[in-house]
């Protein structure tokens, strides 16, 4: 890169200005496993590889708005096709080196490369199309789409601009995806986050340090992150976090369950942590049913049910039979919220809050089934028009406990309309395997979360061609009209690039969703998160990390805080 | 009846010293598995001085065992001493505290048990079972224990210790044993030693040294001794006192020839074998003699049933990973011919290597060398009765299992027959029927020997091999046996390998004697040349048998 | 030492325990699977004789609890509502030890208020009930594993004892294998292929006894030494000079001589198989629900949150350890009776 | 001997080979595979997800794959780790060191505690001790090692006296000696609660096997030479009841790896048991297979001690070696 001469352009925060210095220890649940920004998959490596790493476009976990990060502003062209990013001059990578417009290129070039395990590559690709990439300056870059992209900016969250001087040896070399393992010495790693690698005990924990070339300051003008180190241990067992966590072990805990979450109420005080609960998150639950086309010669017993399942009546009448409210009070010890669709009240920009959460009206359950044809039996079992009963089995995966007891709830509710339910928990893989695959499952339980407060984090789901449209994958054409209708609104969404626009598109999604239930949307959890009392900037967000997304801003209040 | 009080006839005691040991009016109970009661001991009085030997004599069964261990307490978990008092130099040992029992016995009274094949811990060796027993009554570094453990097992007749010390029980002969058995129990010098049946598997040779060197504790360290035995004649030269015991209770005290007098038949029977056996037999002989069986004289010359043609067996005995390694010459080539239908005896001194022919022939060891051949080829029904007949019984069984055994295996008849022949042959060998159901635990040492006898003939096997089988019964009833075996040879044709040490009747029922030396046959002729033999290793085994008579015994007869 | 009245004594508590198992349904309370939405978590009712007006009733009762204002799971007693506890009352059907249809109970309360003698779970269940049922699972379960994997190994080690040379190392090798491999693999397999619609507590059963059939290696090993020790004992020679072949030598001497270790053995699988239940619902392979088993109930107590704010939860899953008492002491005795024998 | 030594061994590495070759074949058998969940975090396509399942050769046959394997045995990297990148063995022996670093003390403990318990227990049959140790097993034997580790956890929260979980202190600086004080602190409790859990099996075989010899003819008769009465039990007595105790010590080693997976989760020990735990369910399977071997050898190890301890202990064995 070139040397910039000018004084570098931080970035200066607005929030409350903080002290620097300590530790936090931060429980993870498993280990982290790799500090590869390309290949990293799974949550506890992403924890760390993004503090780590910087993006040029950020999402403000709070407002869920899009705010400048790497790029000191950008400017869309009028047809929204292009986007031009202007570079903060004179920033460093954590090991000096200066980063520019070679860097962002080398970072596409290695994101959008087929050889490449890039997880995330298809958010890359619009309408098949990969973006371009173009360096106009040694600090301007322009982005390019075969179409116009309404989440554009939002795609550039989180996309870690790599280090050309240490990863372009190993591109060439085809060794990327091995690169950066748990195993390489730190001073081989770089980024542009706040922090960089320190210390590896494998199995134990990962020690991050503070990088000196951190390209933020607070309001005071002292240089960000605050803290001295980020420890992650790993503590596989909930409970175990919890209980280190009291003892003062662990001083944040990201992710908690409602029974700890009351259970750690008492002791706030005595122990010195504070519990956050920050509403319902981007977590949604449904009951969805096997609409997979083409089982009849397969699995003829799942087709018969499948009458039933595709009678949208009956997807209503099981979502009125089933009491949300139960859910949510015994399930989620009343840290939740009622879902209508898939879209939660977490996301606040795109919630439509005309459409009303399905009441538990078992009455209501009872005449839809008739006008569907369905009958009782005298001992109360509902029997279908050709007289068979109605029972099926609903999947729930044993390591999810909120989701087996919600199949057990359910499966108490559905006596009350007559339908008989076995509720099976299996292995998750096992489970999975034969809701993707196999397809041999009648009805099961599943939960999805978007990794961003957006409806085209809905993309997959809802379209007939998506990836997670799990009730009938690979459904294409779409079968009827209303998911055509959804398919297009979603295509529609996607480019158009006013807000209120957009939003009403996605408004009249969630009321097809509503209407045609593809799934019985359940509920939604809150995010739980818990601190140590000490620390200051601690504001939880419901978009991943719910606590450490502004770790280069928390910092210990008191002296005594810090050990 | 019992009498009680010494009485001022028995030699060297003066009346004015206290007895070692007394017992009063002492019952002993057992309760069988099935419920049974058994009452082994009644009301038994006795009275011994110290430095006295006292001879205990009695038939199979009556209570001889059940007395020795109940003086030390050692009574199996289902015996109990229901009655009376057992004085040891004046302190009730009944009421002694577990550690005051502890050092008394061993130190104060040691018990040679009957079987030491079963009183010897099969997981350790001899050294350490003996340094053991030494180190738990007086304090001694570790090499003088060694060495003394050397020294006890050398007077018990080891030439050369350094392998017995290392051997395992299973490595040693039923003598050596029986030997080893005897020095743990003197290892200690105690002051009252109760040898329940110590010779019975020894030679004669090495009985006698046994018995001097009692002699001679006896003088030295002024030794006590309940001596329980079979053997009249060996009371003689050594018992002051005899006890004649009955169905748990005591028939008769007093010196041999007082008692002798006494006009009992169970008592005489018991000391004059020569009546009782000389009818005996007489009897089996002339049922020979009237059936058309061929006549002892003619049976010798009749075809062999067996041919065992230079048979060599050796042992190696060796620790886990240590160099010092013993090999053992068990047989060193053995001719021997055993005609069909004819006794031979094996006589020899301990360890000579009997056992081991015996298993050999009966198919329990191969041989390294050598061919043991059957007329008409492959095996025969050849019957080994153990020389530990109590190892040779499963425990978990009842008497009656035990005995139908073979025709179980066999799958012989209907079961009523099967428990018919059992009872039937329980009867034969002088064991009550209505102990059927007992276990073989239950039974006294000589009732265990009679259930493998028993045992042995229920396979209605061509041959029986014999090993020590009579040692442990009292002589009517080695004569009742001996006749029965002899009516199935003379019925039969059945063969008997007789392995004994017991030299005084051998010409009543052997054909052919053939002695055992160091693993050789070393000499072979008719049990009436045997006494006159020239042989030395015969010699010495016929000489140390007359030595155990004592002088004064045919006087009397 | 009297080992028969010692061993009727033991026998009578374990027939009381399987007796109560049985008729679960009579003494329970309630069904398993009834829930109550509005007491989740509810601790174990108070049972008064003396109501809060100070008078005292012959009769034992208990008030019914509501939800104290703004908390979740606590409850405070009404006293206006007083509940005298009625003994064999009508209440919900059950089929008596799974055949007669009946609703008699044992005792009750006039619904719909309800009794919980031990609190009620997350669902408001009662947990007394469902450790009854529960206990009709796991006890037969248990057992079932146990014995299989006994017999196995009882079968093996015998055979491998007996035999010694070439045919014992084989199946010790194999034994090693089976002891090697982790088999929760071919557990999900084996799930994978049952029919879904299955009942859970015949699939549960079919788990249970196939890891039963797994786990004979240790107790094969086990068996084996002692045989392969006890073969060289003279009666056993002796009963080959009598020609009794292998199979005799094992039934009559070997396997008997294995037998305390074979006790004592089965006296730690029946624990071993009922407590791993906990890891096999771990794996989705556990019974299903709504149904109870001591495995699941464990697996529920042991948890942070129950074991500070519901402590009551763990005393079901401590049911186990009376009855695991029970056996033991069983199991000693029959090696007394066994050891008098010899 | 040398012939007996080789001829296990031979059978040791046939051993391992069954057990590698079994375990592919199990994983065949269990639904899904590693990338079969990528599919649902939303944003990885199925088609990086196939690209991915062809380059860790998921794809390929099992034969194919297990020779594959092989090959990379050879090179001495267990298999690939798709969760790390990385080799199986370069992740799990660091792992396997902490996990013996406390399961050996523990199993070595519980048998210095077990066996003399279990002896005087019957030694004292009917007797207080008897009865306390009788119903303190069972009672243990209901109880789930989980369940025991909470409440450990549980403990040191309200005393503080012991740390909740992990191995070492975070700045656990100073000398060699301090970090090993260090560890021990951490160790304290994971190790009760292993040999907590690991007694009872002991107990209950060490005392009816000695129930059994101690009213043997034999130990009657040492009795009656006045044989004191410790000599009489640890001297006598507990050789010749050794036989099944040494079968299970055998065993009990092969747990060194595996034993102590549950505690370790819960107690967060950087051992073994949580990345395998993990692998087993995230079907990880080189890491599973590695882990799995890692235990085979030490289960091999311990019956092969069991034998020669068999033969030494029990005369009565013939050696047909
Ligand atoms: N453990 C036992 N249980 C039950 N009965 C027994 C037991 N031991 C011995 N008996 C019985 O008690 C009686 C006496 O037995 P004891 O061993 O004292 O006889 P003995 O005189 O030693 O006979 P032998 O000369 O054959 O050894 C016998 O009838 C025997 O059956
Ligand atoms: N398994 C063995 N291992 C080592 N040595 C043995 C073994 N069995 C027997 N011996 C030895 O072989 C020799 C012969 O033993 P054997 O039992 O044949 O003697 P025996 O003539 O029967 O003596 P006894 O009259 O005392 O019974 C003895 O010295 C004995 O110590
Ligand atoms: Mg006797
Ligand atoms: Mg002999």
């Amino acid at each position: 890169g070139s040397q910039a001469s000018s004084r570098p352009e931080f970035l200066r925060t607005t929030s409350e200005a903080g002290q620097p210095g300590g530790r936090l220890i931060i429980a993870e649940a498993t280990e982290p496993k790799t500090f590869n920004p390309v290949t990293v998959i799974d949550r506890p490596s992403r924890d760390v590889v993004r503090r780590m790493t910087g993006d040029l476009i950020h999402i403000n976990r709070e407002t869920q708005r899009t705010e400048p990060a790497l790029a000191k502003s950008w400017t869309a062209s009028r047809d929204g096709k292009t986007f031009t990013l202007r570079l903060r001059r004179g920033i460093k990578f954590s090991d000096g080196v200066p980063f520019d417009a070679d860097d962002v290129v080398f970072s596409f070039q290695v994101y959008l490369d087929e050889k490449i395990d890039y997880p995330q590559r298809s958010f890359l690709f619009i309408h098949g199309k990969p973006l371009q990439v173009q360096k106009l300056g040694p600090y301007t870059v322009r982005f390019s789409f075969v179409s116009p992209y309404a989440a554009a900016e939002r795609l550039f969250d989180s996309v870690a601009m790599l280090p050309r001087h240490l990863l372009e040896q190993p591109y060439k070399e085809g060794k990327l995806n091995q690169a950066w393992g748990l195993d390489t010495p730190p001073d081989k790693m770089a980024g542009l986050g706040p922090f960089r690698v320190k210390q590896v005990v494998p199995g134990q924990r990962i020690v991050l340090e503070r990088n000196q070339y951190y390209w933020k300051i607070d309001s005071k003008g002292q240089k960000l992150p605050y803290l001295d180190e980020l420890v992650f241990v790993s503590i596989p067992s909930r409970d175990a976090q919890v209980v280190r966590f009291q003892a003062g072990e662990v001083q944040v805990l990201e992710s908690l369950t409602a029974e700890n979450f009351l259970a750690m109420e008492p002791e706030q005080k005595a122990r010195h942590y504070k519990l956050y609960d920050v509403g319902p998150g981007l977590e949604y639950n449904f009951l969805l049913f096997n609409l997979n086309r083409g089982l009849e010669s397969k699995l003829p017993e799942i087709a018969r049910k499948q009458t039933w399942f595709r009678d949208v009546r009956f997807r209503q009448a099981i979502s009125y039979a089933i009491d949300r409210a139960a859910i949510v009070r015994l399930v989620y010890q009343g840290k939740g919220a009622p879902l209508a669709t898939l879209v939660t009240p977490g996301e606040k920009l795109w919630l439509d809050s005309s459409i009303p959460i399905p009441e538990h009206s078992v009455a209501k359950a009872r005449q839809l089934l008739q006008s569907a044809g369905f009958s009782w039996k005298a001992d109360g079992a509902l029997v279908d028009s050709g007289g068979k009963p109605v029972e099926f089995t609903i999947l729930a995966s044993a390591s999810n406990a909120q989701r087996a007891q919600m199949a057990t709830l359910i499966q108490q509710d559905l006596k009350s309309v007559g339908i008989s339910v076995h509720a099976v928990t299996l292995e998750f893989r096992s489970m999975v395997q034969r809701i993707t695959d196999s397809h041999d499952y009648e009805a099961a339980i599943m939960g999805l979360a978007g990794g961003d407060s957006d409806p085209n984090e809905a993309l997959d789901t809802l379209s007939s061609s998506g990836s997670t449209h799990l009730w009938a994958l690979d459904e294409k054409p779409p079968l009827q009209p209303w998911q055509a209708q959804v398919d297009e609104l979603m295509q529609k969404q996607l480019i158009t690039m006013n807000y209120p626009g957009r939003k009403k598109v996605f408004d009249q999604v969630q009321q097809i969703v509503a209407r045609e239930q593809p799934a019985v949307f359940l509920a939604s959890p809150h995010i739980l998160v818990a601190a140590h009392e000490g620390l200051g900037n601690i504001r939880p967000a419901i978009i991943e990390n719910y606590l450490l997304w502004n770790s280069d801003e928390i910092f210990w209040r008191t002296p005594a805080g810090k050990r | 009846m019992t009498s009680g009080v010494s009485d001022p006839g028995s030699a060297g005691a003066s009346p004015a010293q206290a007895a070692r040991l007394r017992m009063r009016g002492v019952s002993v109970d057992y309760v069988s598995a099935n419920g049974e009661d058994i009452s082994a001991l009644r009301d038994v009085n006795l009275e011994i001085l110290p430095q006295h030997v006292l001879g205990v004599l009695g038939e199979s069964g009556s209570g001889k065992s059940s007395l020795s261990r109940a003086i030390l307490r050692l009574l199996p978990p289902n015996g109990k001493i229901v009655a009376g008092s057992v004085e040891y130099d004046g302190k009730d040992i009944l009421r002694l505290s577990p550690s005051q029992l502890r050092e008394l016995r061993g130190a104060g009274i040691a018990l040679i048990s009957q079987e030491p094949a079963l009183a010897l811990n099969p997981v350790l060796t001899i050294e350490r079972q003996i340094i053991d027993v030494l180190r738990a009554h007086s304090r001694v570094s570790k090499q003088e224990a060694m060495a003394r453990t050397r020294a006890m097992l050398s007077e018990v007749g080891f030439p050369d210790p350094e392998r017995i010390v290392r051997a395992y029980p299973h490595q040693l002969s039923g003598g050596q044993r029986q030997r080893a058995a005897i020095a743990q129990a003197l290892i200690c010098q105690p002051g009252l030693l109760i040898a329940d049946e110590p010779l019975s598997s020894l030679d004669t040779i090495t009985q006698a040294e046994i018995l001097d060197l009692l002699r001679k504790l006896k003088r030295e360290f002024n030794l006590t001794v309940i001596f329980v035995t079979h053997n009249a004649r060996v009371l003689s030269s050594l018992a002051d006192k005899v006890v004649i015991m009955r169905q748990g209770g005591v028939r008769a005290t007093g010196t041999l020839e007082q008692i002798g007098a006494e006009p009992d038949d169970y008592v005489r029977g018991l000391i004059y074998p020569e009546k009782t056996l000389g009818r005996g037999i007489s009897r089996a002989a002339g049922n020979a003699s009237s059936s058309t069986q061929p006549s002892s004289a003619q049976r010798s010359l009749a075809q062999p049933l067996v041919q065992i043609s230079n048979v060599s067996k050796h042992f190696v005995q060796r620790r886990f990973l240590s160099r010092k390694k013993f090999a053992v010459q068990a047989l060193k080539d053995v001719h021997l011919e055993i005609p069909q239908g004819s006794t031979v005896a094996v006589i020899g001194r301990s360890g000579s290597g009997k056992t081991t022919l015996a298993r050999c022939i009966a198919g329990f060891e191969k041989p390294d060398s050598g061919r043991i051949t059957f007329t008409g080829g492959g095996r025969r029904n050849v019957q080994l009765i153990f020389q530990d007949a109590g190892t040779a019984l499963n425990p978990r069984f009842t008497a009656e299992e035990a005995i139908a055994e073979p025709l179980d295996i066999g799958r012989q008849g209907t079961p009523a027959y099967r428990r018919q022949r059992a009872l039937q042959l329980m009867e034969e060998s002088g064991l009550d029927p209505a102990w059927a159901g007992r276990k073989v635990g239950e039974f006294s040492g000589g009732q265990r020997q009679r259930l493998a006898i028993a045992r042995a003939l229920a396979a209605e096997p061509e041959m029986v091999i014999l090993d020590e089988s009579l040692s442990g019964l009292d002589l009517p009833l080695q004569a009742q046996i001996l006749c029965l075996l002899m009516d199935l040879q003379s019925h039969h044709g059945l063969t008997y390998l007789h392995i004994t040490h017991d030299l005084s009747f051998l010409p009543q029922f052997a054909d052919r004697v053939v002695v055992m030396d160091q693993g050789a046959i070393v000499d072979a002729c008719s049990p009436a040349a045997l006494f006159a033999s020239s042989h030395p290793a015969t010699r010495a085994l016929v000489e140390a048998s007359e030595s155990l008579h004592a002088p004064g015994l045919e006087a009397v007869l | 030492m009297k080992p028969w009245r010692k061993l009727s004594l033991v026998t009578v508590l374990l027939v009381g325990i399987h007796l109560l198992a049985l008729l679960a349904g009579f003494v329970a309370p309630y069904n398993y699977a009834t829930q109550d939405r509005d007491h989740p978590y509810a601790r174990p009712s108070r049972i008064h004789f003396v109501d809060c007006a100070g008078k005292f009733h012959l009769r034992p009762f208990i008030y019914e609890t509501s939800l104290r204002e703004g908390t979740l799971n606590n409850y405070i007693e009404d006293c206006s509502q007083l509940q005298p506890i009625e003994f064999f009352l009508r209440g919900e059907k059950y089929a008596l030890a799974g055949l007669v249809p009946a609703d008699l109970h044992l005792f009750g309360v006039p619904s719909p208020a309800r009794i919980y003698l031990l609190g009620a779970d997350g669902f408001g269940r009662d947990e007394f009930s469902r450790v009854l049922y529960g206990a009709q699972i796991s006890l037969f379960a248990g057992l079932l594993a146990a014995v299989l994997a006994l017999s196995m190994g009882l079968l093996v080690g015998g055979v491998a004892g007996a035999f010694g040379g070439w045919v014992d190392e084989a199946v010790m090798r194999t034994a090693e294998i089976f002891i090697a491999v982790p088999w929760f693999y071919l557990l999900l397999g084996v799930r994978a292929v049952l029919p879904l619609e299955m009942s859970p507590l015949s699939a549960f059963v079919l788990v249970v006894a196939v890891i039963g059939l797994l786990n004979w290696g240790s107790p094969a090993r086990l068996v084996r030494g002692v045989i392969l020790s006890g073969r060289e004992r003279n009666f056993v020679q002796a009963a080959r000079g009598f020609g009794a072949g292998r199979g005799y030598l094992l039934r009559r001497h070997l396997l008997p001589m294995s037998f305390s270790v074979a006790l004592t053995q089965m006296a730690l699988l029946v624990p071993r198989f009922i407590l791993a239940e906990v890891m096999l619902s771990f794996l989705g392979l556990g019974i299903g629900e709504p149904f109870p088993s001591w495995g699941n109930m464990l697996a529920d107590a042991q948890q942070f949150h129950v074991l500070t704010a519901y402590w009551w939860m763990l005393l079901p899953a401590l049911a186990p350890v009376p009855v695991f008492v029970a056996y033991h002491a069983l199991a000693d005795r029959l090696q007394e009776r066994l050891q008098s024998a010899n | 001997m040398i012939r007996y030594l080789l001829r296990r061994l031979g059978h040791a590495i046939f051993l391992l080979f069954g057990v590698s070759l079994l375990l592919f074949f199990l994983m065949q058998l269990a639904p899904g595979d590693f990338f079969s969940t990528a599919r649902l975090s939303g944003s990885i396509s199925p088609a990086s997800i196939h690209a991915l399942r062809t380059e860790y050769g998921l794809d390929k046959p099992l034969p194919v794959r297990y020779l594959r394997w092989l090959n990379s045995v050879g090179h001495g990297d267990f298999g690939y780790s798709f969760a790390y990148n990385m080799p199986a063995s370069a992740l799990l022996l660091p792992r396997a060191r902490n996990t013996l670093l406390l399961t050996v003390p523990c199993l070595l403990i519980s048998w210095i505690i077990a066996v003399p318990l279990g002896v005087l227990a019957a030694s004292r049959r009917g007797g207080w001790l008897d009865r306390f140790y009788s119903g303190g097993t069972s009672a243990l034997l209901g109880m789930h090692d989980l369940l025991l580790a909470l409440l450990a956890l549980l403990l040191a929260l309200r005393t503080g006296a012991f740390p909740t979980g992990g191995m070492m202190s975070l700045d656990a600086a100073g000398g060699l000696w301090a970090n090993w004080k260090d560890v021990l602190w951490h160790m304290a409790l994971p190790a009760i609660v292993l040999i907590v859990g690991s007694l009872a099996p002991i107990l209950r075989h060490v005392r009816s096997t000695m129930l059994e010899v101690l009213d043997s003819h034999y130990i009657r008769a040492a009795e009656g030479h006045g044989v004191g009465r410790l000599t009489l039990l640890f001297r006598h007595a507990l050789p010749a009841a050794a036989n099944p105790l040494i079968s299970l010590f055998g065993l009990s080693m092969a747990l060194l790896i595996a034993g102590s997976m549950l505690v370790e989760v819960v107690m967060s020990w950087p051992g073994m048991g949580p990345m395998v735990l993990e692998a087993i369910l995230a079907r990880d399977m080189f890491l599973v297979v590695g882990a799995v071997l890692l235990s085979t050898i030490f289960l091999i190890a311990g019956n092969f001690i069991a034998d020669i301890l068999l033969y030494v202990f029990d005369p009565r064995i013939r050696i047909n070696a």
